[in-house]
């Protein structure tokens, strides 16, 4: 057992660390506000390396994806500086990383080439599905004509819609409706023609993420552009790592807030006391509070990093779900108890307690919520199996 | 004990309910998405009698003070429409009635004639120092001069900055450096070329109510411009009432929130099931925690009014404190669940959770805030026996 | 509206009050230790004419049912000094108010008579229904035998099994399935051959209570011990009685910890700082808490009573159970924090906290326990109802 | 990172597991009901070699605490069959490792040799003072004689009284009133008879540790029997570690009431449906809740453990009290939620989770208590910086 940082990667997590402070913490109001693609930090981020970290290492990587639990440690990190920008992170990490699992050698060369040259790659794949058993139905379809195929259907929650260079599709043949024969992963760049974004995406967090609806009518995908074999997007060592990373992001709203509000109650001072309002017993309880939440929840998320990279995806689905609930539900009660201390200034937008708190609700409502994670787990359990394995 | 609710005023809370369903109710994502004073809900105010509500029967009002009970239940039934528009509804009903319980029969009646014409009233007591308690200097002070008082300073957080029509400065008057002799009421018109508006309120919840800072320079008004005497604003009949209309205000939000949740599960089925989710157990048992919560800080609030109109003001400082407490929570505990059970709907723009959860989080912080109701509620404890109305 | 005590009572909350500190507390911890039943207190309360409120005022009484708001805050005042004794003072002022509502006018005589005798009647009615949705199906029943009937059956939970004079059966006619037609109360003196308990009744609480099981054996119970009409016990005016007195109760020891802990921290010093433990922020804010918390339930409970009381037990429903919910959960917290405040002596047998603790965690399971509580009070809300009343 | 679980001592707990399994969870509610030592456990635990764990390997132990995730999921294991003699095993191997840490190579050889002969050593810190600070006096005072050392005092809380074959106790020696250089320990026969039981042991929860109370008088000791200098058992080598033992032991309570909750919820149905409870979803949702706080709780433990191990006793003050508050804290909130899940048979002695809920509350209370544990971590992020573990 070792609870210390990998140092194969622990140079990134220092450097997600600073990149949060310094580029993107600063950017992370403007972009919450006027509600913008974090396009300056995505050139930032490719030009440090970091938007090829997942690629393997002889594509110009690090193969990040190998240590999963370091993986969501520099999603954390990120996200403790801006939220939108590690989720969007994440998706494109995913994706590249998938693509060059999946793909082969001479696709796996081009998107690589791609991701250097600074392409940032989306991945869809949200249906309207509405069923409490989250059972995947794709609406989504294609057709071959010659060499190509023709694409069309509907994706909601896009992230990056209108803003990436290559939009990835999950996307069904026609006439297989075994999705572990059909699906497959599309690969067309966002000028090509058919693609048509529905601007529906209004939320009150992870604004900057432009999660709109997308429309394709008639998009042709050639063939070389199409990754994989069918089923592969579902398999458990593809699909699961899409989820895993949401409770880092969201769990690094709570860090961020964190922060921000222990070294606010560190210098603020009242009269006429003047002692740092930190020194009152009830805001140090508080703080301890959320200090050691933080702690456990990130321990949940890491031991569920760690658990798929080592035993693989089926072993570390329980702990993945329960990461998630507790993640989720830790930084919706940071950003509570920070706004509560700082009081005024936590309502206030030009300081971020309030941005954070936005995006940790977000958190307890994607997919899956909070509640179905807690139902999950127990049905888990009341089926006699173990869930989390006890590491 | 008697619950039964018809009060003398219960014709004013179902025009409240009416005009907030009707009228308050569709306007309220507006003026938060524009960060807005509500002006055409507060001209609707203006218009059914709203802002005339604390003024004694005899100068045009229905002295509503006198009925605690129905007063902050007006508020509530306002606020679940629009919270903004209820906070800053209150915000002119309580100064007005201050001025009034301060003024002298000549003040009065000058005063009542303003709001009878729709004038909105302001009270500006914050300032950016760094105490949630009276007992230190205010930057504001006024001193007297040959024809009435002279004003200068600075305050911050001052709701209806730049639209209401007056505003009464909370000042030291005098050389006194103890303010619980000098703290005095001025009330000056809007126009008067020494305000400057500065800008500042940008919060993520309550946007409507325009609450930015105000710079005051040499702003002359005449000596009847001077309500009571040094110090009366800290009088226990005077601020008490300022919180125990935000627990009313912010409860709103919660109430609003779960009327919306409760509609919502009701309508919106899930496959395969086709049921609505309203069905569900897990759901059920959401909505079943949102609505005890709901009751129980309707009864404190309740509670609390009736004791500030029955026992008096120093007997209600406590109930206040636990309705407040009470209020807050269960709006923040309610708008929570309310997102919960609404799932992704709960987090857009298009609905209305979303904008509730953030208002409940202003009456989290607002002061007396969580903290410092407790704070109050157990020095009141610690300090000696008490009994408060129904605890027996 | 009028939040002040009923004046016509008045004289009763004060008088439960002061027999709570002086003469309920004293003996609260023996009858726990021992598991005895509070038979001292019985002849005490008889002495002071407290077992007869509830019968009509032509009868002795004080006809404290006509005001629950009253009764429940007798009832909560009583248990801040011993659960057991006021859950037990509940059951038999319930059910002598029930019998004379019901009975004959020689009936109501004859058992009022026995009142004053100091006599105790105690009621019974569970069964072994083990149904979610909480129908009533009665296995005891009854058959006409001459001039008298017969009953055979069981019961489950029969408080003061082996120590009332009287007990009250719920019981079914036999050859009527429709419990609106055959369910009849029988009274039937506790010497009456054919009764046997079995003692299985071994709560970590309430132990005082004496709720063992009850087998009736050709128990013989003359004509004119049977009260009512068909189906009068489950008449709306008459069942919710019971159990709205739940809440008092179980309120009555979140309340009785609330006293304790306050009083402790008010006396309790710590070196070096020498001041009372209650003015630490931490304690107070937690003092703080646990009044307003106890008011508020207080209040919901008081508002079920004043609803059952001017509009009818239909009417209450809603409220009744919401005040289950608040008045169970809030003494499990207010129980929980005092242990948490007064440490070491928080868990002492010599000190009442843990006794009221676990007293409080028994109102969370008694039925309706409080998850069905919230279910019920969502389902409610979820058909379209109001639930409790906005008063 | 590297979170697999195969330490060097795994052989220990999965020892430890059947052994709680088999032997001791059978007899723990006999143990609880009649507030009695587990001497059949013990005895167990002895023959097994659970007592020598903390030895030195050349002196026949297995020297436990050089591997403390081990150590810690060993009493884990043991708590999930009994709490009570979990805790008591953790007293008598932190001590033993502690008297093995200070003694000189022939006091440590004398005390392995009484250990491995079976015998319990017990430790007795606790006074009657009102103070959970080290910097006040202790009322046990030791004074040199010519051959030894006389021990005067009282001491509470003192486990296995009249049960462990000697006494570990804490006391002042000499006349240095600065207790952060006096305070020593010194380890006599149980059967002195400068020994009295104060019977007064009477808690609702954790009655087979028998904590009674102590008074001694005119104990007479070898000079041999003073462990280490004065001031030792500050070091932080030493007390933190009883801390983390408790976290290990009280969280035993929640995993054995979860799983008997879940195991309960898998066979209990309920009509109409005639499906075990398991499958609804309300109750699916607790068990989950619970499971999520017992891994959570258990990370923190071993993540504690671990910057024990291999960053130092410094480095670990404060992951222990973070694992102590977690621990503690998800224990209480799974026994409740258990409860709930069972329903009746939750309050019944006939079944296990009243008492696993009356242990976890011990939980919340034994020092450092909750409070103190927030304060510790609240003290080091606010003095300064701080690095852990597994945060980056």
């Amino acid at each position: 057992m070792d609870f210390g940082v990998n140092p194969k990667y622990g140079d990134l997590i220092e450097r997600a660390k600073r990149y949060a402070k310094d580029m993107l913490a600063p950017r992370a109001q403007e972009y919450d506000r006027e509600e913008k693609f974090p396009r300056e930090n995505f050139a930032d981020l490719h030009r440090e390396g970091f938007t090829a970290l997942t690629l393997p290492e002889h594509l110009g990587g690090r193969d990040l994806y190998s240590d999963p639990a370091s993986y969501a440690t520099v999603l954390y990190e990120l996200s403790n500086g801006c939220t939108n920008t590690a989720m969007l992170f994440h998706m494109q990490s995913s994706i590249i990383h998938v693509l060059s699992l999946l793909g082969t050698e001479e696709q796996a060369v081009r998107y690589a080439r791609a991701v250097h040259d600074g392409k940032i790659f989306a991945s869809h794949a949200s249906e309207n599905t509405s069923s409490l058993h989250g059972k995947m139905v794709m609406d989504t379809h294609a057709r071959r004509a010659g060499d190509q195929y023709i694409v069309n259907g509907r994706k909601y929650f896009c992230s990056m819609a209108g803003e990436a260079d290559y939009y990835v599709l999950w996307c069904q043949m026609e006439d297989e409706e075994d999705l572990s024969k059909s699906l497959y992963l599309f690969v067309a760049p966002a000028d090509a023609p058919g693609f048509r974004i529905d601007r529906e995406w209004n939320s009150f967090a992870m604004q900057g993420t432009a999660s709109h609806s997308m429309i394709y009518e008639d998009v042709e995908v050639p063939e070389n552009d199409i990754v994989g074999e069918g089923g592969d997007p579902i398999r458990p060592d593809v699909l699961p790592k899409f989820g895993f990373g949401y409770s880092a992001v969201y769990l690094g709203a709570g860090g961020g807030a964190y922060d921000w509000v222990v070294d606010y109650a560190k210098n603020r001072r009242l009269q006429p006391d003047n002692v740092p309002i930190a020194t009152y017993p009830p805001i140090s309880r508080a703080i301890g509070e959320m200090k050691i939440a933080l702690d456990g929840a990130l321990l949940m998320v890491q031991r569920a990093g760690w658990l798929m990279g080592t035993r693989g995806a089926a072993a570390a689905y329980g702990a993945i779900n329960e990461a998630k609930y507790a993640a989720a539900e830790t930084a919706a009660m940071i950003t509570e108890k920070a706004i509560k201390i700082a009081g005024g200034p936590g309502l206030m937008r030009d300081f971020p307690l309030q941005r954070f708190h936005r995006d940790a609700r977000a958190g307890l409502i994607m997919p899956p919520n909070t509640e179905k994670c807690l139902e999950l787990a127990g049905k888990t359990l009341a089926e006699g199996k173990a869930g989390a394995l006890m590491t | 004990m008697d619950l039964s609710f018809n009060p003398k005023n219960s014709d004013l809370i179902e025009r409240a309910k009416a005009l907030a369903k009707d009228a308050l109710a569709p306007r309220a994502a507006g003026y938060d998405r524009e960060g807005r004073f509500p002006r055409e809900s507060f001209d609707d105010l203006i218009r059914e009698g709203f802002t005339c509500l604390t003024l004694p029967e005899d100068l045009g009002g229905r002295d509503l003070f006198a009925d605690p009970v129905s007063y902050v239940m007006v508020l509530h039934e306002i606020a679940k429409g629009c919270t903004n528009t209820a906070m800053l509804l209150h915000m002119h009903n309580a100064i007005t009635h201050f001025l009034v319980t301060l003024g002298t029969q000549a003040q009065k009646e000058r005063l009542a004639s303003l709001v009878r014409a729709g004038k909105i009233i302001a009270s500006y007591g914050g300032e950016s120092g760094t105490s949630s308690q009276w007992n230190r200097q205010l930057d504001t002070r006024a001193k007297r001069t040959g024809e009435g008082y002279l004003i200068n300073g600075e305050k911050v957080f001052c709701s209806m900055a730049g639209e209401a029509d007056y505003y009464t400065v909370w000042c030291q008057l005098g050389e006194d450096p103890d303010v619980r002799k000098s703290l005095s009421l001025l009330l000056a018109p809007a126009d008067d070329p020494g305000f400057t508006i500065n800008k500042k309120w940008n919060a993520y919840a309550m946007r409507g109510t325009v609450s930015h800072g105000i710079l005051i320079e040499n702003v002359k008004v005449p000596a009847d411009a001077l309500f009571g005497e040094g110090g009366d604003p800290l009088r226990p009949d005077i601020i008490p009432k300022f919180g125990l209309g935000y627990a009313a205000v912010y409860l709103g939000a919660g109430a609003a929130a779960l009327d919306w949740a409760v509609a919502y599960a009701r309508k919106r089925k899930l496959k395969p099931d086709n049921l609505p989710i309203a069905t569900y157990q897990p759901i059920q048992r959401q909505l079943g925690e949102m609505k005890v919560a709901l009751e129980q800080a309707l009864l404190m609030i309740q509670r609390a009014a009736w004791t500030l109109g029955t026992c008096g003001p120093e007997a209600a400082v406590q109930p206040i404190s636990a309705a407040k407490y009470t209020a807050a929570e269960a709006s923040a505990l309610i708008t929570d669940k309310a997102i919960k059970v609404a799932g992704g709907p709960g987090m857009m723009r298009d609905y209305p959770l979303e904008r509730l959860h953030r208002e409940a989080r202003a009456g989290l912080v607002m002061p007396p805030n969580s903290e410092k109701c407790l704070d109050i509620t157990a020095k009141t404890i610690i300090s000696g026996d008490i009994t408060w109305a129904g605890t027996s």
